[in-house]
């Protein structure tokens, strides 16, 4: 669905990160956790194609969704400029998010870089269920670890920073526990990561979500721009739109 | 409340806007949005015989005021287009144009027969832009021969009205539009892409896995409404305008250059609403303007008075 | 401070930015802003045998991310270029590049023999995007022969470098590239312009006098891009990129693609200090990726190995 | 010159006119009446070209500019947009003003539209040589009459508006001087206007300048693309640059 939001808050949360928090009440009405919106700043033409941003917050009883960006290019430079209070059309809530499994006592949340952003509504949901969650988080260094409070108040949360300046020194790969039962493992960061994920969880043989990202053309499933490799029951495999059949898919079926 | 109705040849149209292939699936997305009846026509995702992959992603970048995709046709193949989706957008009260595709002149006539017949289907759009394999990948639209002997085989087994369209990257498309329209096609549609890249200076790879890929979006619109204007002023049937239209005025652009209907394509992702958007502001500009019929306006460019 | 010169042939650049032929007249007007030996080159406006009053205004139309232009080579003539253009550029230390123009083959080889032992000049750039009057008005640039006489008969009468300028309005420009080298060229340069056109809806008139001009600006560097890379694995002679670049991580594509040294044009206007800046530019990126000349660029774009 | 300003003022006047004030003090210091500015609002690529604008008001001392703008189509709405103490490009002063004749004693100055916003720093300099003013100000409708106090503390105003909301009812040639006896005509304003004068001060054999306006690539003469035609000494037809060789020209050589 489209519609026309009000910004509530949009400020620097860190160095790199924002926080856009927006009055949409129709859209966190249907919002899940581990979806998305596509989000337009206002440049006319020059910013042709709308940002695909995770759902960071769903707040349902005050209509008010919130996304954490950073800044990567002109798109995200024009939204960090949008000013509180000024309309924004929002398009969402997109895709297939987080599916929490039966009976799922002890979960692991595994997020790196901008992608802790979308567990957390997750971790809430789980929480609600009195879901058991470890998190671990990777960031680059102290300066782009986010939503750090709030996990901790729903999970134990271990950290891992590649330069050492929070947390374990080294990739995230170095916290994997070492005894895990998991019910569910859920993953969202940077390709590399999602491939050590996939690789231990396999090993392990554990039931593993992982939510990517691909460039979007329409964000809608109507342009095939997105596609991922997914094996299917067949085991043949396909190209499945990210935005449509995704961003989360079973780990045990996706080729990253 | 001005007039929109247009007609292609034998194809009559309730407005001019026709959302283009490609960049509306077949329709089920955007029929969460608004109703598809409001539209001119819907045409499809370029169909195959086969179901077909595609290219390997990433396959869409923005680039200045557009974009490049080398989607590469994925499509679930004729046969299940004809049972999930013909059968879904049936359903609306709109014109239903099946844009068709392959990489010899027996795929499209086999793509055609296999169409021959299905109901609620308006006319076929032949997209000869795709490389012609037996050509050794230079695409059909390219050369005059080639685009007409599509025409004719079709022709043969199809009954509907044909729409060709026409690729960009030519020296003389106006060659091209002569040779398909004494092929025997019932109306021309252009542009398709431009063929384009962008390259990702810091790991120095192409930033498309194909390495090229189709330009659309408002950037080409110049050159388009130039393509369209010369087209229109070659051939005697009906020219469908496309290529970066965002906007009534856009459209009423291509339309004062001579062409019949247009289709909106990448503004499709830019803004989801564009469609309903700009039926709403044609009629608007019409009535402000007290034109009481959209088809006064077409072919109206006053060409030769400048001051 | 990383090595910015590039060769060009037997042209030596201090850096490989040269001004686009056009949109830098002869220099005068940018000199006030900064020091034009900053520059790599400046290929100076087309210029003819004879004066030449250019085309009906108005003859400027902003598009998206562009702008089209029908000036219609408005220069003063060949003598008066030497007489009065050249030995103002001379004083500054960077190279010189004519651009001429025609309608006719021994026009281009008049104005080249003019052209012939004035001290100064680094090179001549063919522009063979101009209407062939003998060839009812296609452009020498979309024909393979037409091209490749042009350079034959300003060879017999030149010494000097010759870059010959490509239109992009073709099928397949590699063709012509090709043809241009075989027949002497030292150099290609492209893209020129994209014809194009735009309409005012109010008036129904062209917005330019001239109906149709010239496309430039950021809106074409796809095609630009696709095209410069698509010649430079095509010819072994050095291609100049030129279409859209606005910026040092544009005018990187352009040499990973292949392009030698690069023009700016229409960005002149967007940005009259965009030349010194990208210099800049050009320069920190290459101190900040550890590449001490800008040489090892050119060329290497990763397209086989994907992933 | 490329100055870096900053806008003090930037604010509507009228319901279609804005005012935008810029601190440029190298700009100010060197620019003369019946020159103009290139603005440009920055939108990134989207607005590509600048926007030709001529000077209102010149205070050297204060090294501020102004402009009266009129919202038109993309460019003069993002101008319109711009934040008071934000930075701004300007590119000027540009192109050969109004001239002042030699003894001067008396000056008929026609505006028209936004036309008219040019001749209020003439007016002054004519006034500051103590030169006699007349002053024909034309207007679709009072809501578009701007400078009224300003010019009438330094000329005799009369004014025409096409709807007869203010002054005489009609266009503005129904308020030309029956008895006209000037030094120098000055005329600024939309084509039709300008041809009006032309075909008036060329009957009465009037001396009279008047400022162009037209389509510009560059605004510094190297693109060609701003041509008007111009009658030379020889009585030849030639193109002549408006931005460089203009905006204002002898009435009695420019072709209309
Ligand atoms: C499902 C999904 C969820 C996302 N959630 C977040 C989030 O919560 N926080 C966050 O900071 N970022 C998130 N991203 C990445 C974010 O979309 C990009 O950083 C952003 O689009 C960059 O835009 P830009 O104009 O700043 O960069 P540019 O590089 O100028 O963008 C150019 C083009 O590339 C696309 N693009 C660039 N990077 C990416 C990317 N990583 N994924 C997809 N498209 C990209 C842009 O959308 C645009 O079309 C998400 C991406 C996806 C696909
Ligand atoms: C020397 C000169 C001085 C001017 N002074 C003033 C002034 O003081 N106040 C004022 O309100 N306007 C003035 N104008 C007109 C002003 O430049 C245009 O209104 C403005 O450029 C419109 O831009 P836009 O993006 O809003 O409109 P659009 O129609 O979107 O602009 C599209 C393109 O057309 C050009 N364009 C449109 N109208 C004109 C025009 N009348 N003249 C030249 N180019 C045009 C634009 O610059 C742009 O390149 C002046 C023009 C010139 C040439
Ligand atoms: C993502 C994408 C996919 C497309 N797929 C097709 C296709 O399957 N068949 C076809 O004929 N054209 C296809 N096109 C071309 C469009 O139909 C249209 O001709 C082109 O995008 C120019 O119009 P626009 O500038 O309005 O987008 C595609 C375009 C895009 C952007
Ligand atoms: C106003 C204008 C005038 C031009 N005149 C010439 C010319 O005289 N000769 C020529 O070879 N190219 C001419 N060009 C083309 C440019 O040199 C350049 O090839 C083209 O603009 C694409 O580059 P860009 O996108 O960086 O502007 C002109 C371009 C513009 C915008
Ligand atoms: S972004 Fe268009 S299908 Fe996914
Ligand atoms: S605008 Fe370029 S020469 Fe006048």
């Amino acid at each position: 669905m489209i519609e026309q939001g009000r910004i509530v808050v949009n400020k620097q949360i860190l160095p790199c990160y924002y926080c856009l928090e927006i009055f949409v009440p129709q859209i966190a009405a249907s919002a899940h956790a581990g979806q998305f919106i596509m989000v337009t700043p206002d440049m006319g033409l020059e910013i042709f194609l709308k940002r695909p941003m995770s759902l960071n917050r769903i707040d349902r009883e005050f209509g008010v969704i919130s996304i954490i960006y950073k800044i990567h290019g002109k798109g995200t430079k024009a939204i960090s400029e949008l000013g509180e209070g000024s309309e924004i059309e929002i398009l969402g809530p997109l895709g297939h998010g987080w599916r929490i499994v039966n009976n799922c006592r002890r979960a692991l949340l595994i997020g790196g870089g901008s992608g802790v952003a979308s567990l957390l509504p997750l971790a809430a949901d789980l929480a609600a269920i009195n879901t058991k969650i470890d998190m671990l988080i990777g960031a680059a260094s102290v300066d782009e670890l986010f939503c750090l409070e709030e996990f901790s108040a729903l999970a134990d949360v271990s950290v891992s920073t590649d330069d050492g300046s929070f947390g374990v020194h080294g990739l995230i790969s170095r916290i994997f526990p070492d005894q895990p039962k998991y019910d569910a493992v859920y993953a969202c960061g940077p390709r590399g990561m999602l491939k050590a994920v996939q690789q231990w969880t396999d090993k392990l043989n554990l039931p593993c979500q992982l939510s990517l990202e691909e460039k979007m053309g329409c964000g809608l499933g109507t342009c095939m721009g997105c596609v991922c490799s997914v094996k299917d029951e067949n085991g043949d495999i396909n190209y499945r739109r990210v935005c449509h059949d995704g961003p989360v898919f079973n780990s045990k079926e996706v080729q990253l | 409340m001005a007039d929109l109705c247009v007609n292609i040849g034998k194809i009559a149209l309730k407005n001019p806007l026709l959302v283009a292939s490609g960049t509306f699936g077949y329709g089920r997305e955007f029929a969460d949005i608004y109703n598809l009846s409001l539209l001119g026509g819907i045409c499809v995702k370029g169909t195959t015989l086969e179901p077909r992959q595609g290219n390997q992603p990433p396959r869409i970048v923005e680039t200045s005021a557009g974009m490049l995709n080398s989607v590469g046709l994925q499509n679930p193949g004729v046969e299940k287009v004809i049972a999930e989706e013909i059968s879904f957008l049936r359903q609306f009260d709109t014109a239903i144009i099946i844009n068709i595709a392959g990489h010899s002149r027996d795929d499209y006539q086999e793509v055609a027969a296999r169409l021959e017949g299905v109901p609620g289907i308006a006319a076929l759009e032949l997209n000869i832009s795709c490389p012609n394999v037996k050509l050794g990948g230079m695409a059909f639209g390219v050369d005059c021969v080639a685009a007409s002997e599509i025409v004719k085989v079709v022709r043969q087994v199809s009954s509907l009205p044909l729409i060709v369209k026409l690729s960009p990257n030519v020296t003389d498309i106006c060659a091209i539009a002569a040779a398909v329209e004494e092929a025997g096609a019932d109306a021309v549609a252009l542009v398709n892409t431009f063929l384009g890249m962008a390259i990702d200076i810091a790991t120095r790879k192409p930033m498309l896995a194909n390495i090229m890929g189709g330009l659309s979006g408002p950037a080409i619109k110049p050159i388009a409404l130039r393509m369209v204007y010369q087209v229109a002023q070659t051939v005697s049937i009906p020219v469908i305008g496309i290529g970066g239209i965002c906007s009534a005025a856009d459209a009423l652009e291509f339309m004062i250059a001579g062409a019949s209907a247009f289709e909106i394509g990448s503004v499709n992702f830019h803004n989801p609403l564009a469609a309903p958007q700009i039926i709403l502001e044609l009629n608007n500009w019409l009535d402000q303007n007290g034109i009481t019929k959209i088809t006064e306006v077409i072919g109206t460019l006053k060409a030769d008075e400048y001051f």
